[in-house]
């Protein structure tokens, strides 16, 4: 047995212990030294996530069983951490992303009375240990931390009546969602008597009834909530428009992702023995579900004039399209999923940063009032060729690393015959493209006129950081350039992929992921590569990124157009259902996960009924 | 979405959901058939091997302590995220204690039980967290029945010593350091040698106020971050009307 | 035991999740709905307990009974207890949202938060 | 003796619906604790006296006591804006 070369509990323990002694000096400390301090404890958990990390892609996987509770025989008596690559490579993810965040708002962004470090120190802790924890109830735990963090961080700037609403909506349905996958765990623990995602999944075995196909489900909704699958989504545009921008990176570059890693962990860990002959009828629930998401979050960014409403609804397209990936079923789906998740991660971090420059030198945020105002910025082109960049990553075109992710969602879906994926990337990264495009022309090259605007753009936003100061310092550029330049980075280091693929190998084999738990060793697996379908992805992403520039451009010249090719301006104003389901109304956002919850259930119960 | 709208669409998803539920139930094991086997095996083994007889408190600090170690962090989050929504602004004034109000007008006689229990409350708190890992209770527990005592002082209308008593910063430094030695605990095993949150002390007699171990430590740890973080929130909530500090419109 | 009663909690606590559920949908006032969702966390407590039991079992603390005695399963009593925490201090979170909200915009209904609309 | 407890359940799915259906949020918070305190009693009759207790000072105590200081803080704010005068807290 290989142990991890450092205790795995410090990825949490870390952040927790130092968040416990900055609240309690935060009375006494000056603003520099908290920043500095979070600062320090983010890179400490940093480094010891990527030790891990490395550990486990030289020695593989293994488990560490916290308190020594090793199991007894097939029972697992205490929670187990599982040390494989994917789990401390999101942890790792999640410490850099909080870095960033960290540095970013180094001195600038508004904290509160000093609470914004060690929340954000909390929150990092609860992603790592949802991460790496192996036990059913241990996830739900850190749920619930990586919630109330979230929360708390999202009414940061309570100076205003509109950041409470957005909290507010935000809290009531993710704690809902928590409640639902409660439940779904008693159930599990009711048939089973085991929390360990092992054992439940040993001690369920291909047993498939009414009862373990609605735990899946509750489960499952749960963490769709998180992800902001459609019509689980509502409360992701609120939440993101009224954070303050470094929290924005985080809740778009992992915490939504962290929704669909959770679904990928307990099917592959409990139910893929259960399902096994109906893995057609389940990958096609999941794939309706995923398309409606990326249809809807496509449709509504690109209709959308407050930017970080826009980033948001692009973060729901793009979580549509992995799950419609994750949909197309087996290891490779998952290793491409995973590859999807941490190229978007980087760039839509990278372009939430930028709005958080802009917010920040121009005291607004919403389209209209920032048209050709990124011109007179320091650092202007930079802060375009960026933002634009970012806007090609989101079409999967070349040179950004979600190439990578879409080519291997497509030969995943080759394999498994499952249509219509190709179409998805191409509608979904086109259209958020097409809306980051816009924005760039407008703002960084100032063409057209005469901007377009909607409701919720007109409330506006209150600036995160204070007036007297509008510099804009050189950490403000690294943070998101080193995201955007990250994701082209990643796409020419090939040797990142590799390991992922074997680790999804090994993570969506559910014999490999038993054996594991129980003796703590590594089961060596490999898949092949997708390389030879990278050039054909590479021709949709420039297909998509080609025709989101054509949409961006007939919206922004649409006066010099005629009145049928006007494409653009008609579906920015939007659809008007659409945009009467985003009512900000929390009564309604509840009705909604009832009634997904309703569909999903329904359709489980008919579609893969035993 | 128009009221009518709401209630019809809600009843029918609700009934959809509820008769999944219920079909789904039927597969579950009849009540009071409870078949193990996770509880069966730590309730036979723990006794001896954490000399705790409640079994539950042994679950929560020794064998699942880190599921703990997250939930009051839980609670210690919202404790911030509580004061950091409420926190005052910051050049709002602040009455002299004597012109604030008699808010309940109990009578004396009501006020001449106060002590007696506040200090029946006090002694009940501190005996349920000591004997955590014997009888019912534990450090949770205990935190919030000491706390109750506290916010008797506001109610017997005696604002001017409970505003001293939670707005001093120590409350929240206290709190912090609770949480803090949890986590801290956490860590020490691992320089005793042990995984994290291994019970790395001696288990000491079963039965004893000091047995099991690092549960009774936790448990305490607890019992201090529950406490002031209750008080916290109550005072938190409380600010505006026990220092009269008047709103800004 | 009588086979009318091998799934009552079963049904007690689905039926309190979609009380909790529609009080949430139907609320007109910001803290009706915070106490509702309490009441939909409840179903939790309920289904839990209802899952660990076992007719004739004592509770697990074996500080007056011996240790080859039937008990009911404590590991579901420590997850309620994890859960019982977790339902005051969204309680409280979720309060502290309503009333700065209510500071800020003089309303508490829900109706009222529809400044983020479309 | 399970019928008790049958009992205790139906009393608590029932009382549960009263505190949804009470539209007035200062008699919900006496339901409330009505409620949490049933949940108790069912605690202790199903043999679980640790969640019991935690209920008795959560469900019962705390948690009312926490609507109740939200409620009191709006109504003082309330008081003190249609006072007018900013001086807070008269009537």
């Amino acid at each position: 047995m290989m142990n991890p070369p450092i205790s795995p509990a410090l990825a949490v323990a870390v952040p927790l212990l130092g968040a416990a002694a900055l609240t309690g000096a935060r009375k006494w400390l000056a603003r520099a030294v908290m920043d500095a301090l979070g600062l320090l404890i983010s890179l400490a958990t940093l480094f010891i996530c990527a030790w891990l990390l490395l550990g486990s892609v030289h020695h593989g996987a293994s488990v560490y069983w916290l308190g020594g509770w090793w199991p007894r025989g097939s029972t697992a008596v205490g929670i187990g951490l599982v040390i494989e690559p994917i789990g401390t490579g999101l942890a790792t993810f999640a410490a850099l992303l909080t870095t960033l965040a960290l540095l970013f708002s180094w001195r600038f962004v508004e904290t509160g009375s000093n609470h914004f470090q060690p929340l954000m120190l909390i929150f990092l802790a609860a992603m790592s240990g949802f991460s790496l924890t192996g036990d059913l109830f241990n996830l739900f735990v850190f749920f619930e931390l990586m919630s109330i963090a979230a929360f708390a961080l999202c009414g940061l700037k309570t100076a205003e009546p509109a950041p409470l609403q957005g909290s507010f909506n935000f809290a009531i349905t993710n704690s809902v969602a928590g409640f639902v996958v409660l439940t779904g765990i008693a159930l599990l623990y009711s048939a089973t008597g085991a929390l360990n995602m092992a054992q439940i999944g040993l001690s369920l075995g291909t047993r498939h009834d009414p009862l373990v196909l609605f735990a899946w489900t509750l489960l499952t909704c749960g963490f769709l909530v998180k992800a902001a699958i459609v019509p689980f989504h509502l409360w992701l545009p609120d939440a993101h428009a009224v954070a303050p921008t470094p929290v924005c990176v985080l809740f778009s570059g992992l915490m939504v992702e962290l929704g669909l890693y959770a679904v990928a962990r307990i099917h592959y860990a409990i139910f893929a023995g259960c399902f096994a002959s109906h893995h057609g009828a389940l990958h096609m629930i999941l794939y309706s579900f995923a398309a409606a998401t990326v249809l809807l979050g496509g449709v509504m960014c690109y209709a959308e004039h407050h930017l970080k409403r826009m980033l948001a609804f692009s973060t729901i397209c793009h979580s549509g399209l992995m799950l419609a990936t994750l949909a197309a079923g087996g290891p490779l789906a998952l290793a491409a999923m995973l590859a999807y998740l941490l190229a978007h991660g980087l760039v839509k971090g990278g372009l939430f940063f930028l709005s958080g420059v802009l917010l920040h030198n121009r005291r607004s945020i919403t389209e209209p009032e920032l048209f050709a105002a990124g011109r007179k910025l320091p650092w202007a082109g930079t802060l375009g060729a960026l933002w634009i960049l970012g806007g090609i990553g989101l079409a999967a075109a070349p040179p950004l690393a979600l190439l990578l992710g879409e080519a291997g969602a497509e030969h995943a879906a080759e394999l498994t015959h499952l249509h219509g994926l190709s179409l998805l990337f191409i509608f979904g990264g086109g259209m958020t493209a097409a809306a980051v495009l816009r924005v760039g022309m407008h703002t960084f090259f100032g063409w057209g006129g005469g901007v377009i605007s909607d409701r919720a753009a007109e409330i506006g936003e209150l600036p995160e950081t204070k007036p007297e100061n509008r510099k804009i310092h050189p950490y403000h550029i690294i943070a998101p350039a080193f995201c955007i330049l990250f994701a082209i980075a990643i796409a020419f280091l090939p040797g990142w992929l590799h390991v992922l693929r074997d680790a999804a190998a090994a993570m969506a084999n559910q014999p490999a992921y038993l054996h594991t738990t129980y003796t703590g060793q590594n089961v060596p697996l490999t898949q092949p590569s997708w390389r030879e379908a990278i050039p054909g992805a590479a021709g949709r992403g420039l297909l998509a990124l080609g025709l989101g520039t054509l949409l961006a451009l007939s919206s922004v010249f649409r006066n010099r157009l005629p009145r049928p090719l006007r494409a653009g301006a008609f579906m920015e104003h939007g659809f008007r259902p659409l945009r009467a389901m985003q009512s900000g109304h929390p009564g309604d956002y509840v009705l909604w996960i009832t009634v997904g919850l309703a569909l999903f259930g329904s359709a489980a119960m008919i579609f893969m009924r035993a | 979405m128009s009221e009518r709208a709401r209630n019809t669409l809600f009843f029918v998803a609700g009934a959809v959901l509820l008769s999944l539920y219920f079909y789904a139930a039927r597969n579950l094991a009849p009540w009071g058939d409870y078949r193990g086997p996770y509880g069966d095996i730590i309730a036979r083994r723990a006794v001896y091997e954490r000399h705790a007889t409640d079994i539950v408190n042994a679950i929560n600090y020794d064998y699942r302590a880190f599921d703990t170690l997250g939930e009051e962090f839980i609670l210690f989050t919202a404790v911030l995220g509580v004061s950091m929504l409420l926190r005052r602004e910051e050049d709002a004034p602040t009455k002299p204690a004597d012109q604030l109000e008699d808010r309940f007008g109990l009578s004396d006689a009501v006020r001449s039980v106060n002590l007696p229990a506040l200090l029946v409350t006090t002694v009940f708190g501190f005996y349920i967290g000591l004997h955590g890992q014997l009888t019912p209770g534990g450090g949770f527990q205990a935190g919030v029945i000491l706390a109750t005592g506290v916010v008797l002082v506001y109610v017997c209308e005696n604002t001017e010593t409970f505003r001293r008593i939670t707005s001093h910063a120590a409350v929240e430094v206290t709190e912090s350091a609770g949480a803090g030695a949890y986590a801290l605990i956490g860590i020490a095993s691992l320089f005793a040698g042990m995984p994290f949150l291994c019970n790395f002390l001696g288990l000491g007699k079963t039965g004893d106020v000091f047995s099991s171990g690092t549960i009774a430590l936790i448990s305490a740890c607890v019992g201090v971050e529950v406490t002031a973080a209750f008080l916290l929130v109550v005072y938190t909530y409380l600010e505006e009307i026990v220092t009269g500090a008047v709103p800004e419109d | 035991m009588p086979s009318v009663l091998h799934s009552l909690p079963y049904f007690v606590a689905g039926w309190l999740f979609l009380c909790g559920l529609y009080g949430i949908v139907t609320s007109k006032h910001l803290v009706h709905a915070v106490i509702c969702l309490a009441i939909l966390q409840s179903s939790t407590y309920v289904l839990l307990l209802a899952v660990g039991y076992r007719v004739g079992g004592a509770a697990p603390i074996f500080a007056d009974i011996s240790t080859s005695e039937l008990v009911v399963d404590p590991v579901v009593q420590a997850l309620m207890l994890t859960d019982v925490v977790v339902e005051a201090v969204v309680v409280a979170l979720l309060l502290a949202m309503v009333v700065k909200a209510h500071e800020k915009s003089g309303s508490v209904s829900p109706d009222d938060l529809r400044t983020m609309r479309g | 003796m399970i019928w008790f407890g049958a009992a205790l359940l139906v009393l608590i799915a029932v009382a549960g619906t009263a505190v949804v259906r009470t539209r007035d949020v200062t008699s919900q918070v006496l339901a409330l604790g009505f409620y949490g305190l049933l949940l108790a009693l069912m605690f202790f009759f199903f043999q679980a006296p640790d969640v019991a207790l935690s209920q008795i000072t959560v469900g019962a105590v705390a948690l009312p006591l926490m609507v109740m200081l939200a409620i009191a803080r709006m109504k003082f704010r309330e008081r003190a804006r249609s006072s007018g005068s900013g001086e807070g807290g008269h009537e």
